[in-house]
This record gives structure tokens, C-alpha cells and sequence, in this order.
């Protein structure tokens, strides 16, 4: 097997540059690409395009590439969390593509897949589809999206093999495995890096093949936005 | 004139059975803790969950199983976990029968608008525009006025759209209206809230046609 | 949750009637609704239009349906390997739309997944591509490809449990997966049917979701089209 | 004159450490047996399976794993199974390095025709026609001429074309040909076979640069 074990963050995130555009998985707070955020802030570079559904929140996530102003844009669905975020786009400092979260998930999917656009009648009629070409099918209306084009993608999962298999865990998966596809170098971080053959090849959710650099990541904090329980009775 | 959780109570008499339906957050949230007896209904949550359950026993939340909400939640058995691609293809593939979801404002040609106030609040829309452009049957949980008293039930929406001519059903504080015709026509009024009440906070066409039953709770 | 479960193929297969569209499942013999084949035998159903990436052989998988001319189309990618089709359709009795495999697997997840057209590469500049809309994207040229549209798929897996949901086994995952999410009624066969609870949530290939009648299947064949092996050492 | 298994074993040369790789049915499936020492690579099959190992031990085959020319085979450790859609993702994004196949015919221009003879023979494409539009390198794996002694080698394609444009390398039982500016470059031949006797199963206009080595296997 291709072996693609890197040691570290620092190592895996070898080739970053100023100016470049990322994709970063996770859904709000869960299934983020930690290690990789941490090491982004550690190299300081700016001007970035990040991709990722949410923004992070202030203190956490994106929110501290945001509050050190590394990125330039954000690419994204849902940005409601993040104060900061909200206060460097309404002064303009940020700029943001805010699109619809099926079509930025499609999106993510359709650069690995190959697929320069697609049509979808998310955000027909509606600002997103300003400037987009639109088309009738079968009486319904539909909007052309493209494929993005992203130079490194950040990925988390729970356990990796050596050969770049994936598996995710609940709701961490979320964006992780298309942008895993996308990304032309995909940079893998997991809570368990195993020995190739400890997963099963019918159960891997990221096939090796899209994944260019993993590291076993490490201090996870893991951090719960809505801590929503029930009391034993 | 209803509680939150009466309106979720309402809305939930909408469900039927074997429907797999997304519920937004706020109000919508709600509407799962009313399904009505011998009715199995699933819930789909877009962040990549279906048969989404309580939420968890306090100690055995997980910071890896969230709703759309972002709030911790379970899995019940026989449910599943995907990621955004696959869970957005059971919404824009019409897979999921009901969605319900909160609007800043809705208009009688059935357009909403809930994900922006220009220059002022921008969220972004998350998941609403995929949903309210796939869903068959889309029902709006919303209050009938705004903080100062001004209609959110309108002629035409004011703010930046989520959907065009998408939803169907409103299920307010004061009242259930359907969008037909371009019109709102009353179905119900809140227990002790008069026709009149709910025209005078209806900036839309409102169609009364006939006696307006009160709902039964 | 939602029960999906019929007591066999005949109850299954209510609703099917001549002239419908079909999906099926199975890349050569492997991973075919055997037991949906044997009930559209049973049942006499004609001028159907059957979606497969293959056509069977002669006497196994869809050459049944096609010896007894109950298949007026097929939409396949390879059908090498079936005498009586090619016959039928060098003679004219069939119509053939021979597609791309990848095009294939692709419209039929767009069918499923609410994406009524797309762009791909595959087929551009031959006879594939003729009366289609052509389109460059960076540079390369590009064929729209639309979404089918079919009542019925049937489908095969491994495992299912009561709600629908399914796990393959090994490479007769092929189609299948596509194919359950497309079909206005997915009907589902398993090797075994078990109840709610028993797959693991983060190990569902196909959520329940997309199916709506699942049975147990029985008498698997399983025939093997090129039994290729090693003797021991 | 090679062997198809001395086509497969040249061929073998050209791979390169790394790389995800799909062969295709008849001489490409034999390229597998040739890989050369110190390199890693990964065989792709089109029907969902990535890692395929030799065929299995008499007793162990499986009618649940088979490659995509429907030969029983086996999973290496590390390898993955995946539906079609997934397959067809990994070969149009350009994540599957090379891909080998057989051709009825090869144009000058870097076209090829390998899936039907009109009237005739009508089997399919399968996955060639995604395969030769995606891949970055494809090598052709095919007799220099067919039964009846005409090149396959040619100015323009006769029969329906599988894909435009797209072919970069081909090695027969003759000579290895690099296609570019529109000609097919001699870069090898075939032990004991000299560029005459290529030159004369060659329709396609040859160009001949040099001293032209023989084939080392």
C-alpha cells in the first residue's frame, strides 16, 4: 500500500502559502480539522479563501484565523456563531460567499468527482443565483453551480489507516469526506492513525486514494457548542 | 394566542404517517416532543442524521453527534449517519416528505425570507434554501408580528428571499393560513383570538371564508 | 421507526406494470435482485425499459426478461457478455442505449439526489455526445448529462435492517447504492433482514430513508461469471 | 515480436511509485504481474475496488468480489470497496494516476476506438469512454495489426471513437509509439524487429528520430 503518514501538522502542512484557498471540514464546531487550524495560525499566513460551512466561533475553529485577520474570504453557509466574523464582514474587511449548505456540499463533491457543474434549484429566485445561469427541467427551475478549485483540503476523521483510509464518527463526517475528494492536496488529521488492514474495506467511509498526507493529531478539545442534556430520571 | 410550544403542538398535528421530516431550529425543534399517538415519524437532521433522537442522558453527550442546531443530541436504533453530500441528496431529492422551518417574514405568493437583514444581521442561510426549494410540503413556524407589532404575514416580502412561491402552510401565534390563489386564507385561529385580531396584523390578503374554526390543542 | 418490510417478492413488486422503467442493480452477475428478476419473469410484464449497467447472460440475471422479449430497452453500459441481446439487438427487436459506465452511475445518483443535470467529461467528441449540449469548463470540453427517471429499482444487499437501512458486501455494492436512492419505489432484497438496532448507525451504505419496501431474499445463486483462482502452493 | 505478456511486462516499466492505477480487461489485467521492484502502486477496479489483489486461493472465491472484467479476485489489506458513483469520482478527478486499456484502432491525433463495430460487434464502452476523458496518462496496450494483417495504427479512426485527443502512448507487439504534433514517435522496438518492418504495419504517418533502441524486458 502507499504509505502516506506524515509526522506532524507541521509536516503535513508543508507547500502553504499566502494567498492560497482551503477547504476545511466540520460542521460548526464538530468533526473541525484542529491540529491543522492550530498549525495555520502558527505559520501566520494570510490572504487566505477559506471554504467551510461555518466560521468557527470567536475564540475556537476559524474564529482564531479570523481574529488574527489571516483570512481574506470566506466561503461558507452559516456564519452565525461568530461575532468577530460577523463584525469584519459588515465593516468590510472580510469578504464573504455566503451559498446555500446542500450546494456548497455538492459543490465540495462535484471537484473530486470530476464534475465541472451541476444544476440545483437551491437559491432560485433568490440573491445566490444573481449573475448564475438558470434553466428550466421538467417544469422546475434550476440554478448552475460550479466545481470549486482548492488547493489544500483539511480533513478530519476518527481513524485513518497508513494508506490514507477514512473513517468518521456520528455527525464529525458531515463535509470531511467530500472535501477530502477535493482538495488537489488533502491533509488528513485523526484520533487514531492504525496499521493498514485494522479496517474493514467494506466499511471505509474516504477510500485512500484521495488522501495525500495523514498525522495522528493530538490534544483534542473537541468543544460542544449547545450542551443540550436531559436529567436521569 | 399561542406559546412556542403550542405552535409546535399545532404543527405537529400536521405530521403523517411514515413521513421523514427536517425540523429547523427554534419553534420547529419543538415540534418533535408533539408527534401525535400511532403516528412513526423520522427525523432528519441536514448536518448528517436521520432518526435523530432526544437529547442525550446529562454525562453521555458527545461532541461528535450534534443536530443542525448544534445542539448535543442521540441516535435512536435503526437510524443513520452520512455526510452533507448524502444528506442533502435525501432533501434536494424530495426524499424527506415535511419541512418546518422559521421565517423573518413570508408573502402570500408563498416567498420567505429568513436568512438576512441587509447591513445588519447576516447569518447566512444554511441549509433553508435547499430545503425550501426541494420540500414538497413546507410549513413556516413563525410569530404574526415582529418585536414592534408590524405584520410579518405580507404582500410581498421586504427582505432578501430564502425561497420563491415555496411555502404553503403558516402556523402562527394567532392563526394556521394556507397560501393559495395569492392569497392567505385563514384555516384556524388561536384559542380566544378573533378574526378581526388576526386581520389587523395580516399586511397580506387574507381570505375568510366562512366560520374559522379555533384550534383544537 | 418507519417498518419497510414485505413479506416476499410478490408483495414487493405490487404496483409493477408494462411499459415502466426499471433500475437494476449488479455489475455483471454480481450484486443482482435474483429475486426480483425471477418475480418480473413470474409476473409477464412487458415493453420495459431496464437501467443496468449489464444485461445478464444468456440464461442468468436480466437475460431472463430478454429471452422472453419482455424488455423493449435497455440502457446499459456493457453488454458483452449476453449472445441472445446482442442478437436482439443487431436484428433490431431491442433498442440499446449503450451509455458510459461513470455516466450511468453518476445520472443515477443525480436522479436520486434531486440534481437534474450535470456536466462530465466522459463520451465527449464521440457518437455518445451527438444531439447532447456540449460546454467548455478550464479549458476542456464537456457533455450535459441529464437525470433519469424510473418507478421502480430493485436493488440488492448484503444486510438490511426493518427501516431500510443497508450494508453490501464487497463489489456487489456497485450500482445498487445509486439506484436505491433513484427509484420512486426502491424495492430491496437482503441476504438477511434484521431488526432495528442491529446495523451500526456509522456503517450504513444506504440510510433507510431512500427505500420503501425491503424482504428477505432466498435461493441466491450467486453464479460467477470468470471463476479465476490460484492453487495453493 | 512480443508476447501479450511481454507487452504487459514493457508496459510494467512505465509505472511509477505512487501511483493509482486501472487496467483494463485482456493484456492491461497482466500488467499486475510485472510491477517493477521498489515501487508501490494501487490497482483500481472500475466496479468499486481499490487495493485488488491476485486472483484467490482455489476454495476462497468470492461471487461478492470480482474486478470489473468479472474475474474472481481478492482485497489487499488496505484496500477499499466503494459503489460506482464513488469509482467514477476517484477515475473523472484525476485521482487514478494511469490507466491502460486495449484499442481496436489508434489515430495519429491521439484518438481511440476500442468499443463497437458498427453492425457488427456491439458490446459497450463500459468504463473506457470515463477512463480515456479523465485519465492524465493512458498507455495502449494492443496488437500492432489485427487478424487480417492491417495496422491498427493509423492516420484517423475508422470506427466510432471512444475518446478524442487523449492517447499519449502506445506499445504493441512491435514497437513502443509516443503520439505528439499530430505523429506517432518510434521510441522502441520489439527485440529483433526492425523499423522497417514497423514502418510497414504503420498506416499512421512514423516518425523515425534517430537511432532507435530495442525494448529492454
Amino acid at each position: 500500500m502507499i504509505n502516506k503518514v506524515v509526522k506532524n501538522a507541521k509536516e503535513a502542512l508543508e507547500g502553504v502559502e499566502n494567498g492560497m484557498t482551503f477547504m476545511l471540514g466540520g460542521f460548526g464546531l464538530c468533526g473541525i480539522p484542529e491540529n491543522s487550524i492550530s498549525e495555520l495560525v502558527h505559520l501566520g499566513v494570510t490572504d487566505l479563501t477559506c471554504i467551510s460551512n461555518n466560521a468557527g466561533v470567536d475564540d475556537f475553529g476559524l474564529g482564531l484565523l479570523l481574529q488574527k485577520r489571516q483570512i481574506k474570504k470566506m466561503i461558507s453557509s452559516y456564519v452565525g456563531e461568530n461575532d468577530e466574523f460577523e463584525r469584519q464582514m459588515l465593516s468590510g474587511e472580510l469578504e464573504v460567499d455566503l451559498i446555500p449548505q446542500g450546494t456548497l456540499a455538492e459543490r465540495c463533491r462535484a471537484s473530486g468527482a470530476g464534475i465541472p457543474a451541476f444544476y440545483t434549484p437551491a437559491g432560485y429566485g433568490t440573491e445566490v443565483a444573481e449573475g448564475k445561469e438558470t434553466r428550466e427541467f421538467n417544469g422546475k427551475m434550476y440554478v448552475l453551480e460550479r466545481a470549486f478549485d482548492a488547493q489544500f483540503a483539511f480533513v478530519k476523521a476518527w481513524k485513518g489507516d497508513t494508506a490514507g483510509n477514512l473513517i468518521f464518527k456520528g455527525t464529525a463526517r458531515n463535509f470531511n469526506p467530500m472535501m477530502a475528494m477535493a482538495g488537489k492536496i488533502t491533509v488528513v488529521e485523526v484520533e487514531e492513525l492504525v496499521t493498514v488492514g485494522e479496517l474493514d474495506p467494506n466499511q471505509i467511509h474516504t477510500p485512500g486514494i484521495f488522501v495525500q498526507r495523514i498525522f495522528q493529531g493530538k490534544d483534542y478539545e473537541k468543544r460542544i457548542e449547545q450542551r443540550t442534556v436531559q436529567t436521569k430520571e | 394566542m399561542l406559546s412556542k410550544q403550542q405552535i409546535a403542538q399545532r404543527i405537529a398535528q400536521e405530521l403523517q404517517d411514515r413521513w421523514y421530516v427536517n425540523l429547523g431550529i427554534g419553534i420547529p425543534t419543538l415540534v418533535a416532543n408533539y408527534i401525535p399517538e400511532g403516528i412513526e415519524v423520522e427525523f432528519q437532521s441536514e448536518n448528517g442524521l436521520l432518526g435523530m433522537g432526544p437529547f442525550p442522558i446529562e454525562g453521555s453527550e458527545d461532541a461528535d453527534l450534534i443536530n443542525a442546531g448544534k445542539q448535543t443530541v442521540t441516535v435512536l436504533e435503526g437510524g443513520s449517519l452520512f455526510d452533507s453530500a448524502m444528506s442533502f441528496a435525501m432533501i434536494r431529492g424530495q426524499h424527506v416528505q415535511l419541512t418546518v422551518l422559521g421565517a423573518m417574514e413570508v408573502a402570500q405568493n408563498g416567498d420567505i425570507a429568513n436568512w438576512k437583514i441587509p447591513n445588519r444581521m447576516v447569518k447566512g442561510m444554511g441549509g433553508a434554501m435547499d430545503l425550501v426549494a426541494s420540500a414538497e410540503n413546507i410549513i413556516v413556524a413563525m410569530m404574526h408580528t415582529n418585536k414592534r407589532g408590524e405584520s410579518k404575514i405580507l404582500k410581498t416580502c421586504s427582505l432578501p428571499l430564502t425561497g420563491v412561491g415555496c411555502v404553503k402552510k403558516v402556523v402562527t401565534n394567532l392563526a394556521v393560513l394556507e397560501i393559495k390563489n395569492g392569497a392567505f386564507y385563514l384555516l384556524e385561529r388561536a384559542p380566544g383570538v378573533s378574526v378581526e385580531e388576526i386581520q389587523n396584523v395580516t399586511e397580506g390578503t387574507l381570505i375568510v371564508d366562512g366560520e374559522i374554526p379555533e384550534m383544537q390543542l
